[in-house]
């Protein structure tokens, strides 16, 4: 590589260097010059917020969570702009890289060799086909406690994700992982539908006065059972909402990851 | 405690913007995340830290990886 | 159904049909899956229109203010659907669902498209009515990233770079969107702007420097998508390559929207008046400084693109006045421009398909050309005319009732000639592009005709022709009904009804003068030096580092004019 | 205080390099990076006013504000979404073009 190239222009070089040092320079000052005054403040930070919420957020949400709380309670409508990004994001990167003409890339040539030897990928292959069931267990688990414990649906989501990615990665070293290639339950179609459909979900929860149905359902249900459901019940709608959003983001995140191994063309 | 972890999310960030080959910029940032990751843990924010470890240290280094294997290793400019 | 979930509507209704078209596209094609695709499009936008009228007796009796949900008002988001929310959403349904309407003949298609293009119409919704600062942070993310993702679906080079630095310049800007949101939530606890709004006025020194420059940062982040100079730079590429439905959209709404946001925003912050009349003389000179760049741009596209910053450029001017009347002018100029620059990128993008063509100084012929691609009543080529007609600002059309409008705002004034300059330079550009039409060059190589024949695939559709159909009688109509229209925009904002009429004696020669003054340009323009300066103006260095320089510039100007008043 | 600058240090880093490096992937470095200042900056700040993580039944009664945190949970989010983006946009560029320099790719385009 090209040092010893460079080296014969090397005034040039230095002075671009330096021409592109200051501008560096330039724009961080520029900038920490408006937010100096922002950052370097002593005002006393606002407590009024936080009193309300530790006063009345588990009352009207029923998490103990605070954070999830706001996130699914209190602002659940950014939370479903948040959702709304990142569908738009991991769709339009798929369709970008899939219709990338020329592929799959891969094996192509003339790029960065591949440097996993067959007998290595098999062996991570094998360990990633088997650990797949626990990541998707503990991906569940982080899943549905949000509301009591730090975690939740995005966070649980992201985990499920790995645990699929696993299972394509065990499945491409030759049907070694859980589950048979035959089964076709963890490939892109099936994600996709399951992408749609939680994504439908969220959003049917996130129009106002929905969640308050949806309380009023559970605690409905549980009187004609004989069960007292009211604890259950204020906090149907965000333990609803993680569910939506884990397999929102599971399933959309695996795409995303399944395209970019290369499996989008089985 | 915090600020000398801070330190060094920002001398890694430093390297990773240098750094001639792209990946070691990679590995810099993901460390720069799970450093993150812990200060939020001290600021008695787990819920931000377990995010930013599941989507900072593992999600955007994945795509990072991905794009690096797919075009090329080194910053030529 | 309650006034609050009426007023979510036409958020949740795009979004619903996005959901149909996404199950549409995990189904793989078929007719199930088109079925879905084409109800999600009708509920996404037309159904909207439903919420819009049934909303009209609230808005008229002073508005909806509310947070999603009845969640309580310190935490939850705030939401306010006013006259000014309900224009913008009309704007945008407008403009949305004509550019939808031109998809549907010449692409982009799929179910992807529909979903990205539903979600694009529900965030344009939820960024006019949000009044939470944290809400318009995630509505302008939305707004962005399916932008960026339209941009690129065009699948041309170019529009993949386009898309990267409009992604890379505003996701940087948004972090100062950020820094400024950081800087009101720490000395207001709160992020609803009448929150925001109580708390400062109750501090002893109203906010001091944090607000004063937590102000420019807000404003210059969003000013970046609005495309007022200084922070223009991105637009030219990306409007220019971008499909021509989408360009449609993205030149005559998406632009827009956010400066109204903008302006509901710096309604409620002490230095906000100040932050607007600087934006506003930005506008004034963006106005006049795009339309010459305009004026020497050889790609038709590009041509149009830089006009739509030359004529963003007036609606700011108007905007930064910040007085109903001339939020009236302003909203009446943005909603004129949705209309005849979604016309004119229709139909210029259509003429330089069929052609094979965008260079200005090759494509001629161009009503042959498009006789030959199925267009037997020269239906494109007058939709062009209705277009250029209006941008012209030529009565009997909507641009001469808007630009009158805005002139009248600001009549002595230096802003005034300078709004007439730039009125004469669009009218020598569009005569520029107008010679398109001319017929092809005796004597010179059958070239361009020849590239037009042979041109395959671009039929004209009914749906492109119907999208073009309305948008241009709609242009017709609200320049033949000016004064009514313009009477009903000032009753929706507050505004008292306008004074004069547009069809004056003094408005209608003024026309004349501008027309006269245009075609002088446009000779001077075609001269030997105006096309080497042209050359010149086309080939200046544009870099992406320039790109965020100029942004950082701009918020260190606003940053250092704010301080100073305040 | 020594915190508020290094976050300041941090971002004016992310913004250098935004500005200065060509290299598309570069430049997605830096928007991460700059993102990541503000959200440490957000956190940081409002656990200021507390000392226990906002759980309710814990042992603890003075909670840092969650607020900021809920919020910095769509930042991080938003930001990732943005790297996703930006890198397969770099991805088809450099598939095109052969090159990852931006200043490059433009002169290309402008060529073609």
């Amino acid at each position: 590589m090209g040092d010893t190239q460079y080296g014969t222009d090397g005034p040039l070089v230095r002075r671009g260097k330096l021409l592109s040092a200051a501008t560096g320079l330039a724009a961080a000052s520029l900038a920490l010059a408006v937010l100096a005054p922002v950052v370097m403040s002593d005002v006393d930070w606002p407590t009024a917020a936080r009193d309300t919420i530790a006063a009345d957020g588990y009352a009207a949400t029923g998490a103990t969570n605070l954070v999830s709380a706001i996130y699914l309670g209190y602002r659940a409508f950014d939370t479903l702009g948040e959702t709304i990004v990142l569908l738009v994001a991991l769709a339009g990167s798929v369709a970008l890289v899939a219709s990338t003409p020329g592929r799959p890339d891969l094996d192509r040539d003339g790029g960065p060799a591949d440097s996993r030897g067959p007998g290595h990928t098999d062996i991570i292959n094998v360990i990633a086909g088997k650990l797949a069931p626990i990541v998707l267990l503990f991906g569940t688990y982080v899943m549905l406690y949000g509301h009591t414990s730090p975690g939740g649906g995005f966070q649980g989501g992201v985990v499920l994700a790995s645990g699929v990615i696993f299972i394509a990665i065990g499945r491409r070293a030759g049907g070694i992982g859980r589950i048979s290639p035959s089964i076709t339950a963890f490939g892109p179609r099936t994600l996709s539908v399951i992408e749609a459909i939680a994504f439908a979900t969220v959003l049917a929860l996130s129009f106002p006065g929905s969640g308050a149905a949806l309380a009023g359902l559970i605690e409905a249900t549980g009187a004609s059972a004989g069960v007292a459901a009211k604890g259950v019940a204020a906090v149907g709608p965000i333990i609803a909402l993680n569910i939506g959003i884990g397999l929102k983001v599971g399933s959309g995140v695996a795409l995303l990851c399944v395209m970019m191994l290369g499996g989008d063309q089985e | 405690m915090i600020e000398a972890i801070l330190a060094i999310v920002v001398a890694a960030s430093i390297y990773a913007i240098l750094a001639r080959d792209l990946l070691h910029g990679v590995i810099a940032l993901s460390v720069t995340s799970v450093l993150s990751a812990s200060i939020f843990f001290l600021a008695s924010a787990p819920d931000v830290a377990i995010t930013e470890a599941a989507v900072g240290a593992g999600l955007s280094t994945i795509i990072f990886v991905w794009a690096i294997r797919n075009t090329e290793r080194t910053d030529r400019s | 159904m309650s006034d609050s979930e009426l007023a979510m509507l036409p958020v949740f209704l795009p979004l619903a049909g996005a959901a149909l078209s996404l199950l549409a596209k995990a189904l793989h094609g078929g007719a199930k899956a088109r079925a879905l695709e084409d109800s999600g499009a009708f509920i996404g936008l037309a159904l909207p229109w439903a919420a819009l009228a049934a909303m009209l007796p609230r808005v008229l009796a002073g508005g909806v203010s509310f947070t999603v949900s009845g969640w309580s008002g310190a935490i939850g988001i705030a939401q306010r659907f006013d006259g000014l929310t309900w224009l913008v959403d009309v704007l945008g349904l407008t403009g949305a669902g004509a550019a939808y309407l031109y998809s549907r003949g010449n692409g982009p298609k799929g179910p992807l498209f529909t979903t990205v293009y539903l979600i694009q119409a529900s965030a344009l919704a939820m960024t006019a009515a949000t009044a939470d600062l944290f809400n318009l942070f995630v509505c302008l993310e939305i707004l962005g990233l399916a932008s960026y993702v339209l941009v690129a679906s065009s699948e041309k080079p170019g529009a993949f770079l386009a898309a990267f630095s409009y992604l890379a310049v505003s996701s940087a800007a948004m972090v100062f969107f950020l820094f400024g949101l950081f800087g009101f939530y720490r000395v207001t606890g709160t992020l609803s702007y009448e929150g925001i709004q109580a708390a400062l006025v109750a501090l002893p020194d109203g906010g001091g420097a944090i607000a004063t420059m937590s102000t420019a940062c807000l404003a210059a982040a969003i000013a970046i998508r609005v495309a007022v100079m200084p922070v223009y730079g991105w637009l030219p590429d990306a409007h220019a390559l971008a499909p021509h439905a989408v360009s449609a959209i993205l030149s005559g709404v998406l632009i827009k929207t956010p400066l109204f946001a903008l302006g509901r925003l710096l309604g409620y912050l002490p230095s906000g008046q100040e932050a607007m009349a600087l934006i506003g003389s930005a506008g004034v000179v963006t106005a006049l400084a795009a339309v010459v760049v305009a004026l020497s741009q050889k790609d038709a596209k590009r041509l149009l693109a830089y006009h739509s910053i030359s004529q963003i450029g007036y609606v700011v001017a108007a905007w930064g006045l910040g007085a109903p009347a001339a939020m009236a002018a302003a909203f009446l100029h943005a909603f004129y421009h949705a209309l005849f620059k979604g016309l004119l990128f229709l139909s210029v993008g259509t003429i330089t398909d069929a052609a094979g063509t965008r260079n200005v100084y090759e494509l001629r012929g161009a009503a042959g050309t498009l006789g030959k691609s199925g267009d037997r009543f020269r239906l494109v080529g007058v939709a062009y005319a209705v277009g250029a007609l209006s941008i012209m600002a030529l009565p009997p059309l909507n641009g001469f009732a808007s630009k009158n409008a805005i002139g009248y705002l600001f009549k002595g004034g230096w802003r005034y000639w300078a709004l007439f300059a730039a009125g004469a330079c669009t009218v020598a550009s569009f005569l520029k592009l107008s010679m398109i039409f001319l017929p092809a060059r005796r004597g010179a190589p059958a070239d361009a005709a020849g590239v037009a024949g042979s041109v395959p695939g671009l039929r004209i559709g009914g749906t492109m022709k119907a999208s073009m159909l309305i948008l241009a009688s709609l242009c017709v109509a609200t320049g033949l009904f000016a004064d009514a229209t313009t009477a009903a925009v000032s009753r929706l904002l507050g505004a008292p009804p306008p004074a004069g009429g547009a069809f004056t004696a003094a408005n209608l020669l003024k026309a004349l003068q501008t027309l006269a003054l245009g075609a002088a340009v446009f000779g001077l323009a075609m001269s030997k030096p105006g096309k080497r300066l042209a050359a010149a103006i086309r080939g200046r260095p544009r870099s992406f580092a320039g790109l965020v320089m100029a942004f950082l510039g701009g918020l260190a100007v606003l940053a250092a004019a704010l301080a100073r008043f305040g | 205080m020594i915190r508020r600058l290094l976050v300041l240090a941090l971002f004016g880093t992310g913004l250098a390099g935004l500005v200065t490096k060509r290299n598309l992937i570069k430049k997605a470095y830096a928007l991460a990076i700059m993102n990541s200042a503000i959200v440490i900056l957000f956190v940081l700040e409002g656990a200021a006013i507390g000392s226990d993580a906002p759980l309710l039944g814990g042992a603890g009664k003075l909670f840092v504000d969650p607020i900021p945190q809920a919020l910095m949970l769509t930042a991080i989010v938003v930001g990732v979404c943005v790297s996703a983006l930006a890198l397969t946009l770099a991805y088809r560029l450099y598939r095109h073009f052969g090159t990852l320099d931006i200043d490059e790719i433009k002169r290309r385009i402008g060529h073609e």
